[in-house]
């Protein structure tokens, strides 16, 4: 079996360069690739073009790239909590393209399947159809959506093998196996990393064709952005 | 006058046996607290679960498991966990019979406002339009006016609109309400202790009063 | 959580009619609603429109619903194994639409996905793309392909729960997942039912959500179309 | 002139290191049996898994465990099981390296036909579609000439066609074949023995034959 392995959050991160299109999964702050962004943060590219369904918070999470100026264009469905985002929009220093989350996640998942294009109904009669193509199937309205893909992914799991192969755990999962599939190099981190051959085919949640380069990762921090309890 | 809490104890009086919901985040999400023990709904969770539970016990928080509102939660039993293409396959599949919904506005129409606007900026929408595309029934969970106190429900939607014509029933402080198929909302029930002028005085889009108004029962005036 | 389990087979199939559309799982005989299909047997209802990627061989698998001549139409991938299939098909009894394997796994996905339509390449200058929309994205050729839905889908999985939650086994899982999210109604059939609760919520192929009848099948026969081995 | 496993012999010899790569039914699928032990490569079954091994010992047979062609396989180290529409996501969106497949026909352009055609009738298309479209390197197994004689190498396919322009190179039991982006059938190689009058009398469309054209090494003359 093909051995995925690299060294370290740095030595996957190593070709990624001033202007580069990142995918990074997560939602919210759960499931994000802590230490590629760490390992990011460190080289200090610019002029990224980041693809996550959120902007993480100031000190965490694709926030730690905003603040350091690092992103030139940002392609999220919510940043509702980042205020380094809000300012540096409002400064006209960054860009950004929202979309519906459903459909961010269908266009992701379009660019790693081979679909250019697919109709969806959701931003029909919004602001976000503008410019769009609109067609009617079956008596109902939907928009033309392009597939999205990316210089390289960055996604966060639970287990993973050196074949690549990954298993996520819990809601850690959301955006990360659509981005796996859809970057041209996809980095994965992984809490544990087993030889190939130690899990469970049925049970692999990414399979490892998708992803090229996979590196074990230490001292998740894993924050929890609201914390709820029941008495 | 109804609380936010009661607001979402009245919505939960909606919902049926064997339907699968999805909640969106601030009075809908209270909804969870009052479904009646012996209806069984599965309660989806837009970022990749099927089962939502209750909030966990403070030994029992894992911050693996959170809601589309970032929350630490638990699952039930016979849950499902899946990535955000499925969850939102099983949204615009029309596999969710219903969401329930904050909105900034509702027009008379049944046109909807959601996007997250702070301070004039949009910072985002999440998957509010998807659901609004959906088929899945729409309820809106909303204070029937804004802070500044001008009305919610209006002739047309002064924000960003996220939809049209797809609100099913609108849940306020001081009634419910169905969206006409002409157009127009039309008063269902009142809050405890409201009168209709105050509906009337409140609401800015086409109002239809038809006959007697029943008061919602089993509340306390608040 | 929701119940879905019903008695058998026969009750599962009880509203099946003379013209219904079937979605039914399977690829070869490999991980086929077997039981599903002797109880429709039984029933003997007419003009069916099966869609599936094979036809069964003459004696088993969708082969048995041939043999009835309760089917109308099928919608197929591949026919090649089954002579009763020839034999009506050159007596004009039976209408065939052949459709590439990949996209017709892509436009059942898309059913259940509520995606009416998408691009694909598959077909292009062939003559499946006769009288389809042709496009051009990022200078490559695509063919606009639309959704498949069903009236019913039998699916067969290994394991399955009370929630309608399913897992499957092998490459027994193969259209299976797909289909049970195309059907309007869609009838689960496993080797072993166990209450809800029991399966772990991360190895769920196929969410209960998509299931609205689930039953324990007997004697599964799971007849092999070519035996392989080495020495 | 080669036999069917000769064929498969010389096509595994394209093969490198790295390489994700479906296999067809027929001649291709013997490749798999001459992949050497130094190569990490990763097999995919359309039907839905990475990671095929050999055939099973006859007492290891699992009937939910079946390749493309519906042949009992085992599963090497490492290796996933997936859904239908995941294997043609793999295809279609680029993450296979190579697919080797057989035809009933090739043009001098690169076109291909491998429908499954019995006595006239198309019995259906499978994966094959799929993968001529897809951005996968695809190589062509098969015999030289159909039964009755004619050419398979053709000017223009007679067959129904399956893909265009998509064919990299031809390997047949009398040589090896790459497609020339102007058009025609280059000759790389001839098989042990074979002449080049036969190659050029057993082909129909336009064939290159430039400067002095090896004999393949390694294999006894059949």
């Amino acid at each position: 079996m093909i051995n995925k392995k690299v060294k370290d959050a740095e030595d996957a991160v190593r070709d990624i360069t001033d202007g580069s299109v990142l995918l990074l999964g997560g939602f919210g702050l759960c499931g994000i690739p802590e230490a590629g962004i760490q390992a990011l943060v460190g080289k200090n590219v610019k002029g990224l073009t980041c693809i996550s369904n959120n902007a993480g918070v100031d000190d965490f999470g694709v926030g730690l790239l905003l603040k350091e100026r690092m992103i030139k264009k940002l392609i999220a469905s919510y940043v509702g909590e980042n205020k380094e985002f809000e300012d540096q929009y409002r400064a006209g220093e960054l860009e950004l393209e929202l979309i519906p989350q459903g459909t961010l996640a269908e266009r992701i998942r379009a660019g790693g399947a081979g679909i250019p294009a697919f109709f969806t109904p959701a931003g029909i009669g919004s602001e976000l159809a503008e410019g769009k193509e609109i067609r009617e199937f079956d008596g109902r309205l939907y928009l033309l959506e392009r597939w999205i893909k990316a210089d390289f992914a960055l996604v966060k799991a639970w287990k993973g093998d050196t074949a690549g192969n990954l298993i996520y755990k819990g809601t850690a999962r959301n955006f990360n196996p659509l981005m796996a599939a859809a970057g041209k190099i996809t980095i994965a981190e992984v809490e544990q990393l087993v030889p190939a051959g130690e899990l469970d085919p049925n049970q692999i949640h990414t399979p490892g064709i998708y992803v090229q380069r996979i590196f074990q990762g230490a001292g998740y921090e894993k924050r929890i952005e609201n914390i709820t309890v029941s008495p | 006058m109804l609380s936010k809490e009661q607001i979402a104890c009245r919505i939960a009086r909606e919902i049926k046996d064997g339907q699968y919901i999805n909640l969106g985040i601030g009075i809908p999400t209270l909804v969870a607290n009052y479904i009646p023990d012996h209806l069984q709904v599965v309660l989806q969770s837009e970022n990749g679960l099927l089962g939502i539970g209750p909030y966990p016990r403070s030994s029992e928080i894992n911050p693996d498991l959170v809601n589309a509102g970032k929350e630490t939660i638990s699952m039930v039993k016979g849950s499902s966990l899946f990535d955000s293409a499925e969850a939102f396959s099983m949204i615009r599949g029309g596999h969710i019979d219903m969401a329930i919904l904050g909105a900034l506005e509702v027009s008379e129409n049944g046109d909807i406002s959601n996007w997250k606007i702070a301070s004039g900026l949009i910072k985002g929408v999440g998957g509010a339009l998807d659901l609004v595309a959906s088929d899945a029934k729409l309820l809106v969970a909303m204070l029937h006016c804004h802070k500044d106190g001008s009305p919610k429900l209006r002739k047309q939607c002064k924000f960003p609109v996220t939809g049209v014509r797809c609100v099913h029933k609108i849940f306020t402080d001081l009634g419910v309400f169905s969206i006409l198929p002409e157009g127009g909302f039309k008063l269902l029930e009142r809050a405890p202790g409201v009168e209709l002028d105050e509906i009337r005085n409140k609401t800015e889009g086409r109002l239809v009063i038809k006959g007697e108004i029943p008061e919602m029962t089993g509340f306390q005036q608040q």
